[in-house]
This record gives structure tokens, C-alpha cells and sequence, in this order.
């Protein structure tokens, strides 16, 4: 199955932001007016190890694009020890991902700090750029969304 | 005198002695405890410490004008007491190395020295200490250096008149001459 | 079915300018549950908050979505607004549609597509919510401080003060710390003992006041508010509610040991009183030096005893005490220099001391009754070398970190050698002079008017020949080696976490930094707080401080402490985590993970088809936990939860995300 | 007893002839087996890398990659303190840097492994064998007698390539020398730099380490300054008699080879070990030392026979536990 690249596609990013650094560094970049693309959606939880592998699996079955978790940096986060166990966990998921054929640039972890608002900003933009570049996620997709992913795509040859 | 290399061109060369001796220049806070520590330094124009300082700033030329260079003796005093672990040693000797590229060397007889023991080395696969000494104090002109010992030394058969060699000696000169072409290690 | 309202707020133009808000609360209408939906100019204001109210009412909304500004900057408003209706302040979600689309974005159309997808999110997640209380907890009213020194000392008169129970654990037999061994404190060159000795009297005295002395906190269970705490009393060999500090033993007793109080350099007796002004005055016995003890010999000390408070058979003692609060004032030691510095000779010279050693030198009480001599021959130095940065500053051999209090006790050493000895030289090896407090340079200017002759040079190497320790450094500001003959060195070593802190860090639940230095919750924001509620921190435990900076920070933690004695009780978030005990396996992980020591194993009775049996589960203590939700994503049966955070209400947020 | 693979050095066959000598002597007592690297050259020394850290590298390589080609399986043994820096280098670079030790493989045009271990002289009389050998051939007690052990720089430093763990206050010699009854004095300059061939090229700025090394000894209380290196020795032997005249100092301290005290407790003569060569008078204080020791052994041996009546055939000079 070859990938028809449309120029207007647009890719469905996630975010997992924490909600005392990364999410508090999304907020000030819109206090200052900063831009980056659309396409990242995030979603506030308490501490980046709350990210259960089990939420990252369910996004790419139902179709996202890519994955981002971001933390305070380590060393700095809010409960002490939670995001070395994010480290961890996420080098395991990376290369439980890759070994199924997931780019690994699709899946990425990055640690941005509450005051980071311009490395949240270009983190986003960066991570949006390659992943468009990649193209639409194909793997995992569960069968009833087949049909999403062919509109996304214009159509699989 | 004139300037070898300029600051940039200096930078460059000592950004990249500092990468092959696997030190950061920028670790150095000047603390001065390689200098006191170091034996030779009461002879030093550029205390060890200076040494680092003018790397950093990429004034090679000075570093490479300096005696301090040819003085040390390699005794890694410094390196071994130095809060952030520089190993001035290696600063120091590849430095001298890229001043001996360029023909500079503000101690001549140090120079002359290391020549004439290579030289003895190349001739005979061992190093000789007669010919080594004598063809020293001839060169250097200091025609009586250790001289009221030589009597002593034969009188006790210390040192004998007959010379040690390799029986290879060809390998030696193989050897010594491709790394000459060859150049430094990369 | 649930019905859901949708409130868009334009924020003025705010969210407006970049988002069509109509075509957003329009879009709002036709998701799953949702009953009712509209947009409105402000909906953090009087009308706005209204209006939501009215719609409650009027459409029987059970629960709400906002598309506003960020959660973090009015949630609790609306949660607020939530508590005066039918609906629980909890069964709402907002939608950040300002700070993360409209104030982000440019193109109309795309942020309006983002806005109605991040409304679809919160739509999906708040479906998913329930309704969750708070509970309060009941605060026990006393204050427990780990640690008698100076920190620990003015933090417990000052809660004591306050009205509250305070206890002082400290390990070794007199409250007093090392403060009390300086002889003099920069700038003002007060007597350390005559300012400590009234504060540890007082607190010896405070009717509020516990001293348990030759303790240890043995084990810490519970929360803010509600801490068990089991403390460890040492044998002390000597009945103190009978002893009247006579002192008679100590004079008696055959054996002597060195003396900690005079950091080596005099003796004491096995069974002792520390130092004259000891808090509680009342002697000890040493059981490593005690003949009875480790012998069974002498026994002279219970003879001549006149009240017979001696007990030979005494044992460690164990009691369990309730408190609200922790305060943690464990303080320093100095570096091992010995075996950091061979080149300094490694301890093989007498004449080479520490700045402690040398406040006891000094000191009118000390060894030598402030005689400034040489340990090694009892003669006065003419010619004192001062080493700063021993063991700090240094990467390879000690610490990384600056020890702070040095530069400013090395200028007061060298004042004291000038002005007690006449004809004396000084010369301070140094690499910075650092004195960032009130009168600290200007004491700094004296000294070097005194005559001080600063080197600017880190010491390679001290040696001996002869009675003459030779000293020799760099003088780097002209760039050629000195060699200084001296007859004394003082090593300005560094301070480094009191021997044992990691066993009261584990215990207590909070954490060090890598240099082993208590960790501090937030290091501008929360100085004296730990990141576990109710446990607070001061004094240098935290980090190298001076006496001022410690007695500041002690009143503060005070404080703290204070803040929440005065509660009666607390209200606890309910965001927390909790375990569906009929699913857990008992595995551990969570217990392993949880970096507050909230979750544990317990044993709870269960069924294994028809027999009854007891199972291990883990459950989650309420208090200590802080809802971090490490443990659900560490979970193999998913049984542990993170209410507020779902595993449910986050994947129809990723399923929603995805649409 | 282990072999090992024998690197002399281009100075064990001319100035430190009493290390050869004394060296010697002890090996055939205790029966230990050197086997010669056949045709080994010199390792570069000083001289090599200041020039080219190529040529010192090759230089060395030759020696081990001879060893480790007609004498496999050996640990390699040099007298001399720069041979074994030098060597230890290129082993170190060998084992650690597989890129140049390729590069060196090839200019050698010969296989260098870089496996066999690089021991200098105190590491081999550091081994428990040789030393229990030394011990049961001791016949003379140097009790009485200050040793400054003299490590020079290169035993110890840089201690990722000599692997010493105190480099500030090594141990080694201190802990051999004391097997002959001497006393290994704490002094502070054991791992100063002598000044090497700065002693020949820089005499003007390099003496007055060889002066400052006396003079510590002595504040310490040293009779004999003992070394584990031709060329520290030569700097401090050949030049003290210069040191007393041009600082005009009064130093007496002979400087002795380590194993030069261990061959004569072991009951070498003063020719078995060349004490007539030395530079600076050194046989006076050795004499006195050990008829000091004789006598006393003596008294203790007739001390002993009295005590056990059974005890006869003839007194045993000697031995002398400590």
C-alpha cells in the first residue's frame, strides 16, 4: 500500500502535558502570543507518569498521527520521582512501538518546564513538522476506522 | 616577534588539542593548584594555570613562544590534584609537538636533547648514553656538562665504551619513518 | 443519558477574535449527551456565573463543559460557583480554548476546528465524571522537630511559643548543636555560647517544650495532621528524673575518651555531660568506653553516686507519639577531609586543623582555655596558614557546591590569630572571596586591614620539615608559586548533610538532592517546605548556611508549622488515588512506585470460590496521597485509579481527540 | 615460580648497573626466570612523545607485540620507571583505543594484541611467591636503618595508567623494603618529580628538585634514599655530591636501588650489588647496619641456644624474623 501524500492533510497530534510544567509552559506560550500548528491537541494530567502505555495504544488504534508526553525535566518534577518513571516507561514503549513498525519519531517524550513556553512552542512545531513528513499512521488502526483513514489518505491503491 | 598564528587560527588549534586530550577548557576556574604543585613551575614563564587560560582564549601563539612548554617534565602532579580532573600534561605536550611543526621552541636545548636521543635511537634501535651525552654538550656548546663524571664512570664501569644495538635495526628506522610521514595518531 | 451544558466564553475578543464561538457552541449541541449549549461574552463574570446557574435549572443539566480560559486559572471559580447548585463542583471540565487555541493560532477556520475538537474532549471526558466530595481530616496539635541545634532549637520556642506542643528529638545528650561550639560569630563577633546557651535553656524550660535527648525518630507513619511517630530512646545508663547533675561521676570515672565537644583535642570520661552548659545537664554513659559496660569492671559511678541514679541495665526504649507536624533540622558535618586530601598530608599532622577544631582552640572554654597554640607542642603559632574550599568547590576530590559560611568564618579566624597573638602572620589561600551579607565585607575589609594577607591560590600540597609545616600554593594574581613556612594550617572544610540524614529522609518519606542536602519543595517559591505536606524543613540540612540565614529560615518553617496548627481540622483534595480491592492482585508495584509512601499492603478477607480466605491488597492512604497517578499506569489489573484523571474520562478524551 | 617476560631498558645494561647487578642477584637466589624480549628496542622514552605520539606509541608497541609473539602468555617486567610508563601507555591504548591500535598494528606490521600486563619492578616484588622466597633466603637485618622510599613520578601517575590507588602516598616499596628489617620512614616527597632528562637539558632550572628531594628526607630523618628506577637514581646518586657543593648543603644520604637493600639482607656483598659504584659513598652506612645487625642476631641466637638447652649444632647468623 503506497501513501498518496495530500498536500491539505493535516495530522492528528496528541499531547500528554503535565499539569504543573509542561501544561503551565503551553499556557504561557499563549500568554505570549506565541504560534505553532493547530494540529496538537493536549491533554492535562496530573503528572506524566499518570500516562498509562494503555492511552498511547488506543490513540494510534483509533487513528492519531503521533504521540507526545511531556514532563518537568528530570530532577525537577512536582512529585518528586514521577517523571524518571515516565523515562523509563516511555524507552520501553518506544521500542515496543518501533519493533511493531511505529516510527519511533511518531512517539516521542519531552521535558518542558513551566517557564520553557518558546521550547513548548518549538518542541510542538518541530514534532508536527516530521510527522507530517511521515505521513498518516496505517499501523494499529483498527478495521472500522479503515474508512476514515482511506478519506484521510484520498484513497488507498 | 611575529605572530604564528592569529586568534582565530590559535582557537581552532586549541579547541582541537583540547579534543583529543578529552579535556574542557571552559571546566578550568583558575584556581591555580597545578601551578603550586607543579615542580618545575619556579623556571615557568607561563604558570600551567596561564597555560589553560590562553588555550581558552585561543592565544596559541603565546602558548606555543612559552619555555613552560619544553620545561615540564610530565610529572602529572597537576593533573592528578586538579579539582576538575585537566590534564594539563597533554595540553602541554601536544602544544609542544604543534610548536615543534612550526619550528619554535624557546628552550633549545630541551629541543636538542629529545633530537639527539631520537637520533640514537634511529641510529642504533637503543638509546646510548655516551654518545647521547657527548653528542649533546657538543651541540649545545656546554662542552663540560657532567663531564667531571666520565672519569668516575669508567673508572667504576659504570658505563662502558662499547655500544648496545638492536639486530633489527632496519625495522626501527621503518618504523620511526612512516609514523614521521604518517604524522600524529588520528 | 447525561445531560450536559456548554458554556463558550468569547473572554471579549479574547477567544472571539480568533474563534467563531457561535459556530462552536452550535457544533456543541449535536455531541453525545449534551443538552444544552451557548456562548456568552464573559462567563467568569456576576452574569455570566448567572446565567450558567439559571441554565442548571431551567434545562436540568447534570453536569458542565466550559470553553474558556485555561483550568489553571478558573476552575476553581466555577467549581466555586458549582457548590451553590445541584450539581457536584466536580462534574465540570473546561475546555482551554484560550491560552491553547485562540491566543496560539491565526487561521480562523483551523482554530475553530481545534475549539470545537477541544470541546468535544472535555464533552467526552466530563460524561465520564463523577461526583467526588472533599473529607476533612482533624489536625493533632503538636510539632514534632527532628534535630536540637540552633534551627531546631528556635523553630520549637517558636512554635512553642505560639501555644503548641512541641518535641525535640536530637541523637546525641545535650540540645545545642554546633553553634554552641563557636567561640565567636561574624560579623559582630558576639560569644556564640552566651547567645545559644539562653535559647537552649529556654527551650529546656518552655512549659511546651519535650527535650528527648540521646534519640532518634525510629519510624514515621501517616499524614499531615496525623503523624504517628515511634521514637528510639538510647540507653542513657543514668536515671535522669533522679540525677541532679551533680557532676561527681564524671570526675571519678577512670576512662577517658576523646571528646567530641572538643573535636579531638581534649578527653572526656565515660560517663559524661558533654559540655558545662549542656541542656539537660545530666551525664550519660558512653557503652563503646564504659569499663562496666564493655568489661564488666570498675563500676565506680554507681558506687559513689549519692542518689543512685545509675543503671547498668538500662535499655533502648521505644514510644509512639501523635503529631501534626514535622519539622526536619538535621544539620551538617564537616567533610572527611582526611581522606579527600592526601596531599594536605591526610590528617598525619597535628598542626593541620579544621576551622571547628580551631573554634575550640580559641574558645575560653576549650581545650587550652583560648590559648591559640599548636596541638603538636603546645607552642603559639607566629605564622598561620588559612586553606579556604577544603573539600568544597572541588569535583574530583569533595563537593561541588560552595560551603557558604567559609570565607566569612576564615576572615573572623584570621582576626582572632591577629588580634590574640602579637606578631603573628596570616596568610588565607583562597580562589573567591564571596561575603554576601549585611557587614560581611566590610568585617572582610578589616580582616585584611588586621594585617591578613590574602593569597589568591588553591593550596597543592602541605607538608612538614622539621616543626614547619610547608605550605605551598599559587600567588595566581602574579602568577608564580609561594612556599609559606607555617606553624599552623586551618582547613576551611566544607559542610556536608549531618551522618544519618538519609535514614531520616527514607523514614520521613521526602527526598535529598544529589549532594545529599535535604530537597526543598520549591527552591524560591517554597524554601521551607518539603515536598511532602506537613513535614517542613530548616537550617542547614537544606543546604550550607550561616546562623542568621538558619535562624531565619527556622522562624519561617515555624511558621508553617504554626499555619497549620491552628487549624482544626483540613480539607483534603479528593483528586487522589483509590483500589478496587477486588481486583488487586497484591503485586507491589504501586506500593514501589508511589513517591509518598501512600499506598500499602494490606491484608483484607476475601473468597477463592467458596472458601473464605485472607488476600493482600493495596490500599491507598488518603492523606498522604497526592494524586500524581504514577501507580494507575504501574498497575497489572488496572484495579487503581486516579479519580478526577480516570483511566476512563482520559481515553474518551484520546477517542474523542481522535474523531 | 611465575616467568615473566624481561624488558630491561637501554639503561639497565649501562648506568644502573647496580640495579643490574643487585637485581640479578636476587633472581638467582630465589630462583626467579626472566625471560629477555629477544631483540627488544628502546620504548621512546621522554623523547618520542614530544615529537611524535604516533613513533611513541609504535616504539613501545614493538616490545609487547615481540613479547606477546615469542613469549605468549607472559606478564611483561621493566626495571625502569619511563620504560614502564611508556609500555603501560601503549598497552592502555592498545586495550582501550581499537582504532589506534590498528593504526599500530600496521606500522609495526606485526599483531599487537595488547594483552599481556605491563609490571614494573615494584609490582613484581609485590607478588606473595617472591616475596615469601625473599623471605626464607634473608640472612642479614637491616633494623636500625631510615629508608625514603622514592617512587619518582611515573610508578604512580597518572593513576588511570599505573592503576595506584594513592598516588599522593604509594606503599608499595615502603611495604618491601621493611621486608629487610629497614624502616620505611613517612616522608613527603615519594612522588616527586626528580626532573628526568630535565636533569641534562635544563640543569639551570631542574637541580634544585633534586635538592628539595634531599632536604625533605632528611628533615625526616632518612639514612638512605632507595629508588625503583635507573634514571631517578642517577639524577639523585650522580648529582648529590654537586647538590652539596654549588646549595652548599651537608646532605650524607646514599641512594640505593630497592633491590640492592634486599640483596644485601639477603647476603649479598658489596661487589654482588656494585656499592662501590655508586656516585655518592654509600658503602660506610650499609657496613654499619649490618655488623650492627650481625652482632645482635648473634647475641639473640646465643640468647635462644641458652634458653633451649636442646637446641646445638652451630649458631646460625640470621634469619632474623622481625
Amino acid at each position: 500500500m503506497s501513501i498518496k501524500k495530500d498536500d491539505n492533510w493535516e495530522p492528528k497530534i496528541l499531547a500528554f502535558c503535565c499539569n504543573w510544567c509542561t501544561y503551565t509552559g503551553a499556557d504561557l506560550a499563549g500568554l505570549n502570543r506565541m504560534k505553532y500548528p493547530e494540529n496538537v491537541r493536549t491533554i492535562r494530567v496530573p503528572c506524566s507518569s499518570r500516562v498509562n502505555p494503555q492511552f498511547i495504544l488506543r490513540a494510534f488504534q483509533k487513528g492519531a498521527d503521533g504521540v507526545l508526553v511531556c514532563g518537568c525535566h528530570p530532577g525537577d518534577c512536582h512529585y518528586a520521582t514521577g517523571n524518571y518513571f515516565t523515562r523509563r516507561r516511555f524507552m520501553l514503549m518506544q521500542r515496543l512501538l518501533e519493533y511493531n513498525g511505529i516510527d519511533p519519531k511518531r512517539f516521542q517524550a519531552k521535558w518542558i518546564s513551566g517557564s520553557e513556553a518558546a521550547k513548548f512552542r518549538d518542541t510542538v512545531t518541530e514534532v508536527s513538522a516530521q510527522i507530517k513528513a511521515l505521513g498518516p499512521n496505517t499501523k494499529f488502526v483498527a478495521p472500522h476506522y479503515d474508512n476514515a483513514l482511506q478519506a484521510k489518505e484520498g484513497g488507498a491503491e | 616577534m611575529e605572530k604564528i598564528l592569529n586568534r582565530e587560527e590559535g582557537k581552532l588549534l586549541a579547541d582541537r588539542i583540547a579534543k583529543e586530550a578529552n579535556v574542557a577548557l571552559d571546566e578550568c576556574y583558575q584556581c591555580g593548584k597545578c601551578s603550586a604543585g607543579c615542580p618545575m613551575a619556579n623556571s615557568y614563564d607561563l604558570m600551567p594555570r596561564q597555560i589553560v587560560h590562553l588555550m581558552h582564549l585561543g592565544d596559541m601563539d603565546t602558548v606555543m613562544k612559552s619555555k613552560t612548554i619544553w620545561l615540564c617534565a610530565s610529572c602529572h602532579t597537576c593533573v592528578e590534584r586538579c579539582p576538575h580532573d585537566i590534564d594539563i600534561p597533554t595540553l602541554i605536550e601536544k602544544s609542544r609537538m604543534e610548536a615543534q611543526k612550526r619550528g619554535i621552541s624557546a628552550q633549545r636545548n630541551v629541543r636538542l636533547f629529545n633530537d639527539i636521543f631520537m637520533e640514537t635511537v634511529r641510529g642504533f634501535g637503543k638509546s646510548q648514553e655516551v654518545i647521547l651525552e657527548g653528542a649533546y654538550n657538543v651541540t649545545s656548546g656546554r662542552l663540560l656538562q657532567d663531564m667531571a663524571n666520565v672519569p668516575q664512570m669508567l673508572k667504576k664501569d659504570i658505563v662502558r665504551p662499547e655500544l648496545n644495538s638492536v639486530q633489527d635495526k632496519e625495522d626501527i628506522r621503518r618504523i620511526m619513518k612512516e609514523c614521521e610521514e604518517g604524522g600524529a595518531v588520528k | 443519558m447525561a445531560r450536559i451544558g456548554v458554556f463558550i466564553c468569547h473572554c471579549g475578543t479574547n477567544i472571539a477574535a480568533t474563534v467563531d464561538v457561535e459556530k462552536v457552541a452550535e457544533a456543541a449541541k449535536s455531541m453525545p449527551g449534551v443538552a444544552y449549549a451557548r456562548d456568552y461574552k464573559y462567563m467568569c463574570s456576576e452574569p455570566g456565573q448567572a446565567m450558567i446557574k439559571e441554565a442548571i435549572e431551567e434545562h436540568n443539566l447534570d453536569r458542565i463543559v466550559i470553553g474558556s480560559c485555561s483550568p489553571r486559572m478558573h476552575e476553581t471559580t466555577f467549581r466555586k460557583m458549582l457548590k451553590g447548585t445541584k450539581i457536584n463542583p466536580y462534574l465540570l471540565e473546561i475546555a482551554n480554548l484560550r491560552e491553547q487555541c485562540a491566543w496560539v493560532h491565526t487561521d480562523k477556520a483551523k482554530a475553530t476546528e481545534k475549539a470545537i475538537n477541544l470541546v468535544q474532549m472535555a464533552v467526552a471526558k466530563v460524561a465520564n465524571n463523577k461526583p467526588l466530595t472533599t473529607s476533612t481530616i482533624p489536625i493533632t496539635k503538636r510539632a514534632l522537630v527532628i534535630g536540637g541545634g540552633i534551627a531546631g532549637i528556635q523553630a520549637a520556642l517558636d512554635i512553642a511559643d505560639a501555644g503548641y506542643d512541641v518535641t525535640i528529638v536530637e541523637k546525641e545528650p545535650t540540645i545545642g548543636g554546633h553553634m554552641v561550639m563557636l567561640d565567636k560569630t561574624f560579623p559582630t563577633m558576639d560569644c556564640s555560647a552566651c547567645i545559644s546557651t539562653p535559647k537552649m535553656v529556654d527551650a529546656g524550660a518552655h512549659p511546651n517544650i519535650t527535650l528527648k535527648t540521646s534519640c532518634e525518630v525510629e519510624k514515621v507513619d501517616g499524614y499531615i495532621g496525623n503523624f504517628e511517630v515511634t521514637i528510639k530512646e538510647k540507653a542513657k545508663y543514668v536515671n535522669h528524673d533522679l540525677c541532679t547533675g551533680c557532676g561527681l561521676c564524671q570526675t571519678k570515672c577512670p576512662t577517658k575518651v576523646t571528646s567530641e565537644f572538643n573535636q579531638g583535642m581534649s578527653k572526656r570520661s565515660a560517663i559524661y555531660i558533654p559540655f558545662a552548659q549542656a541542656v539537660p545537664s545530666k551525664p550519660v554513659i558512653d557503652p563503646q568506653a564504659c569499663l562496666k559496660l564493655t568489661k564488666d569492671k570498675c563500676g565506680i559511678c554507681e558506687k559513689i553516686c549519692p542518689i543512685g541514679a545509675i543503671n547498668y541495665q538500662d535499655e533502648v526504649k521505644y514510644t509512639t507519639e501523635q503529631y501534626g507536624a514535622i519539622v526536619v533540622a538535621t544539620g551538617y558535618e564537616l567533610v572527611d577531609w582526611k581522606q579527600m586530601y592526601p596531599e594536605y598530608g591526610g590528617g598525619k599532622y597535628e598542626d593541620v586543623i579544621t576551622g571547628l577544631q580551631f573554634e575550640r582552640l580559641v574558645n575560653a572554654s576549650g581545650p587550652t582555655e583560648g590559648h591559640i597554640v599548636r596541638p603538636s607542642d603546645g607552642k603559639e603559632p607566629k605564622d598561620v596558614v588559612i586553606v579556604k574550599c577544603v573539600g568544597s568547590r572541588d569535583p574530583k576530590k569533595g563537593k561541588t557546591y560552595c560551603s557558604r559560611a567559609c570565607c566569612m568564618y576564615s576572615a573572623k579566624h584570621a582576626h582572632q590569630i591577629l588580634d590574640k597573638i602579637p606578631n603573628s602572620r596570616v596568610y588565607i589561600f583562597y580562589m573567591d572571596v564571596r561575603t554576601p551579607g549585611k557587614g560581611y565585607e566590610e568585617f572582610y575589609d578589616n580582616t585584611r586591614k588586621d594585617g591578613a594577607q590574602y593569597i589568591r591560590g588553591r593550596v597543592s600540597k602541605i607538608y612538614k620539615e622539621g616543626s614547619k609545616l610547608i605550605v605551598k600554593g599559587e600567588d595566581s594574581l602574579i602568577g608564580r608559586p609561594v612556599t609559606v613556612e607555617a606553624d599552623m594550617v586551618i582547613l576551611a572544610t566544607a559542610m556536608e548533610a549531618a551522618p544519618g540524614v538519609e535514614e531520616v529522609v527514607s523514614k520521613l518519606g521526602i527526598s535529598m538532592d544529589k549532594d545529599r542536602w535535604v530537597q526543598e519543595a520549591h527552591p524560591k517559591l517554597r524554601p521551607v517546605e518539603t515536598q511532602s505536606a506537613g513535614i517542613f524543613l530548616c537550617g542547614t540540612c537544606q543546604g550550607p548556611k550561616d546562623i542568621p540565614d538558619t535562624v531565619s529560615q527556622a522562624g519561617a518553617a515555624a511558621s508553617k508549622v504554626i499555619g497549620i496548627l491552628n487549624h482544626d481540622e483540613m480539607e483534603t483534595s479528593p483528586m487522589i488515588s483509590h483500589v478496587d480491592q477486588t481486583k488487586c492482585a497484591g503485586c507491589g508495584y504501586c506500593v514501589e512506585c508511589c513517591p509518598y509512601k501512600a499506598i500499602s499492603l494490606v491484608e483484607v478477607p476475601g473468597r477463592d470460590g467458596n472458601r473464605k480466605v485472607t488476600k493482600t491488597v493495596a490500599q491507598v492512604n488518603e492523606g498522604l496521597c497526592q494524586g500524581c497517578g504514577c501507580c494507575t499506569a504501574t498497575c497489572r489489573t488496572g484495579c487503581i485509579d486516579l479519580r478526577g484523571f480516570t483511566n476512563d474520562q482520559i481515553l474518551k478524551e484520546v477517542d474523542a481527540l481522535c474523531l | 615460580m611465575k616467568q615473566y617476560a624481561y624488558y630491561p631498558g637501554c639503561s639497565m645494561d649501562s648506568t644502573a648497573v647496580t640495579y643490574k647487578k643487585s637485581f640479578e642477584y636476587i633472581a638467582s637466589k630465589i630462583g626467579l626466570v626472566m625471560k629477555e624480549i629477544p631483540d627488544w628496542n628502546c620504548c621512546g622514552s621522554t623523547a618520542a612523545h614530544t615529537k611524535n605520539e604516533k613513533m611513541a606509541y609504535a616504539l613501545s608497541a614493538r616490545n609487547i607485540a615481540i613479547a606477546e609473539e615469542e613469549l605468549p602468555g607472559l606478564d611483561i617486567v621493566t626495571p625502569c620507571a619511563s620504560c614502564y610508563s611508556r609500555l603501560k601507555y601503549a598497552s592502555y591504548v592498545g586495550k582501550n583505543d581499537e582504532a589506534k591500535r590498528q593504526e599500530i598494528e600496521e606500522v609495526l606490521r606485526r599483531s599487537f594484541k595488547a594483552e599481556a600486563e605491563v609490571l614494573n619492578f615494584l609490582d613484581l616484588f609485590e607478588d606473595p611467591e617472591i616475596q615469601e622466597a625473599i623471605k626464607e633466603k634473608l640472612h642479614r637485618n637491616l633494623e636500625g636503618l631510615n629508608v625514603a622510599c622514592y617512587y619518582g613520578c611515573l610508578m604512580s601517575r597518572p593513576r588511570e595508567i599505573t592503576g595506584e590507588t594513592d598516588p599522593e602516598n604509594p606503599m608499595k616499596m615502603d611495604e618491601i623494603i621493611e621486608l629487610t628489617g629497614a624502616k620505611a620512614i613517612a616522608w613527603d616527597y615519594k612522588t616527586e618529580c626528580c626532573g628526568a632528562s630535565h636533569q641534562v637539558d635544563a640543569p639551570e632550572h631542574a637541580r634544585e628538585l633534586i635538592d628539595r628531594i634531599f632536604r625533605n628526607a632528611q628533615a625526616n630523618g632518612a639514612d638512605v634514599i632507595v629508588t625503583a628506577c635507573p634514571l631517578c637514581n642517577m639524577n639523585l646518586d650522580m648529582r648529590e655530591a654537586e647538590i652539596n657543593k654549588n646549595f652548599g648543603r651537608k646532605y650524607n644520604i646514599p641512594v640505593f636501588q630497592f633491590t640492592e637493600l634486599i640483596a644485601i639482607a639477603m647476603g649479598a656483598s658489596a661487589a654482588d650489588c656494585g656499592i662501590h659504584q655508586h656516585f655518592f659513598p654509600a658503602f660506610d652506612v650499609i657496613n654499619e647496619v649490618v655488623k650492627t645487625g650481625a652482632k645482635k642476631a648473634a647475641a639473640e641466637a646465643k640468647a635462644e641456644a641458652k634458653k633451649d638447652p636442646l637446641k646445638d649444632g652451630p649458631i646460625v647468623v640470621g634469619k632474623a624474623g622481625r
